[in-house]
């Protein structure tokens, strides 16, 4: 009898392993494969989610698949962020290195270094992480704007000073200076520099990528 | 080179090894590798025989015709040096004392040993995605606000790299440097030969009057460059009476 | 009374349902977030832990974040593809143990205790994986970049703190994680040290735990 205990609960253990893990709700007959041949599953399924009925992770069957799901009722206290892991485009990522590493620098210096001109809105977006700022003008004609990392920039790549970057020299020896060909070959998915000072009108294919 | 070559150290077919040369992470691995098959604590190894050992495998490897990397051959000098200072008698001994050598060699060999060891140790741990899953379709939860862009320290400075990397290569204006040309030397030393008579230093040779230190290095190469040559075409005859002993020029007789 | 232990009960659901449903680990305060303020967070850590310790699904911390896992013993029940983890060459492998048990240090350092250099891609790889971040620059001439591991190296390899290291302690105590000078000297302290070779290696930070 006592046998008959443990095995419930060494099998229970492997199914509240198995549908933690899978990446999609499993069957019973899924769920089956990972037990012994000829193990009742439906009573193990049923007790499993009995036990996890009061908690706040309920085990639930929904059209004869089975999966974990958080308590419904904690629902608002979890609401999550729709757009909460967004990766920054490639455009804004050489933004911001280029930005760290040549600070304070204007919009044109940083098209210069990059080649490609970039969207208002690709500044936008570090200055709404909260990792650039405007740093004064640069007191040539025309007084441009300059831009410079902040705190926050620190914070989040976990730097103590902007003299932590590695240089060019030891980029190249962690093996992250591409060769030109690969780079170039990037490239070519990207707008040529054009006319600069067209703010208007070059935004469309910056903007996008940002998205998920 | 993937070639296998079997080396006999002890004379004892049991105790064969089978060595690849490629496979060896250098002359320390090797070693460690030599040390290991002495069977007993690393603090206790034998230095003598490990050298002896090492020695006995590059000239094997050497007898197979394996080219052999430039550091393992700068390692098996180093040995045989060791061998002999370790054999001398202790007075006789310059410092640092063969024996300080060898404890040396010997703490390398435990270091490299211990993080052989710890590495072999944390692979053998539950690891993620091996052992042990992480949720498979976690749902994702309101986090802090500051964590919504998914960009690491490494993005960042592979970004930077990828700019780098593709920077259309420019024009160079390489500054001109003070440089005083082999040709100009070659000149130089053939016409002050005619009036030199006897052996005459190759400094004196040098153009007159030199401030820049650039210039100066410049000048002293160029005219050893072109003694070289003129003594190669049988015109001149050079000597020195030591290592780095003043070099001495003179037309051939 | 009983209102405690219902808080706690409500509150440990909480946690549960949010530590599920994050797509990684996360931090005591981030936890907190969730709660009412100045609830007590550890403690209903401690316990949610402590009823999980025998289940399918534990609740461990590594590096100060927290997280579910599958439990360990199951592995084999539960490992799918025959090779889902890359196998690291040796020289990577050697060379994140040297980081692990000597961080930070710096990249001659490692080559010193492997008495070959490293080759361009090793560190890339420790880093591409998540397991290896520059951490400052050591102050001596020529500032070298320091390297030391990351909260997903702890995560991979399921230790709460670099502390949990195997062998760390008996590494130490044999002295085999000290430069070979410094034990030189240890070694032979009945001649006096006559060239009093100034080595820079710190120990400080060696065992700062904390969380990025």
């Amino acid at each position: 009898m006592s046998d008959a205990i443990d095995d419930d609960l060494r099998f229970q253990r492997i199914i509240e392993a198995t549908l933690f893990a899978a990446d999609k709700p499993l069957t019973r007959e899924q769920i089956a494969e990972f037990l012994p041949e000829g193990t009742p599953v439906q009573p193990l399924l049923d007790a499993l989610a009995e036990s996890y009925a009061p908690r706040g992770i309920n085990l639930v069957q929904r059209g004869g698949k089975w999966h974990f799901q958080t308590a419904a009722d904690l629902g608002d206290i979890l609401r999550r962020d729709e757009d909460q892991t967004r990766k920054l485009s490639r455009a804004a990522l050489e933004t911001l290195a280029i930005i760290a590493y040549h600070e304070p620098v204007t919009r044109a210096q940083i098209e210069e270094i990059r080649g490609v001109s970039i969207s208002k809105g690709t500044i936008d977006v570090l200055m709404e992480a909260g990792w650039v700022r405007p740093a004064g003008r640069r007191e040539v004609p025309g007084r441009p704007l300059l831009y410079a990392t902040t705190q926050g920039f620190l914070v989040h790549f976990g730097l103590a000073t902007r003299r932590d970057l590695p240089g060019l020299a030891e980029l190249k020896a962690a093996g992250l200076l591409e060769p030109i060909d690969a780079a170039m070959n990037q490239l070519q998915f990207e707008k040529p520099p054009e006319t600069p000072e067209v703010d208007e009108t070059d935004t469309e294919e910056e903007m996008d990528d940002e998205a998920l | 080179m993937t070639e296998i070559v079997s080396i006999d150290f002890n004379g004892n077919e049991s105790e064969r090894l089978n060595l690849d040369i490629e496979g060896w992470e250098g002359p320390l691995d090797v070693l460690l590798h030599l040390a290991r098959a002495q069977k007993v604590d690393l603090a206790r190894i034998s230095i003598l025989e490990l050298v002896e050992q090492y020695l006995v495998f590059i000239a094997d490897a050497k007898k197979l015709r394996l080219e052999l990397a430039a550091d393992y051959l700068v390692m098996a000098a180093w040995l045989a040096y060791l061998k002999s200072c370790l054999l001398l008698p202790k007075e006789e001994q310059e410092e640092p004392s063969a024996e300080e050598l060898a404890l040396r060699l010997q703490l390398r060999l435990q270091r490299l040993d211990a993080m052989r060891e710890a590495g072999a140790r944390l692979m053998a741990r539950d690891q993620i995605g091996r052992d042990v899953l992480m949720r498979g379709a976690p749902e994702g939860v309101r986090v802090v606000k500051n964590a919504s862009w998914d960009c690491e320290l490494y993005d960042l400075l592979k970004a930077y790299g990828a700019i780098k990397g593709r920077q259309v290569p420019r024009e160079y204006a390489v500054r001109r440097r003070p440089v005083f040309s082999l040709e100009e030397a070659l000149d130089r030393l053939e016409s002050m030969l005619g009036t030199a008579l006897d052996w005459t230093v190759l400094s004196s040779f040098l153009p007159d009057g030199i401030t820049d230190d650039d210039f100066r290095r410049s000048s002293v190469a160029s005219s050893f460059v072109a003694a070289l040559e003129l003594t190669r075409l049988g015109k001149t005859e050079l000597s020195q009476a030591d290592s780095f002993a003043p070099l001495f020029l003179r037309k051939r007789q």
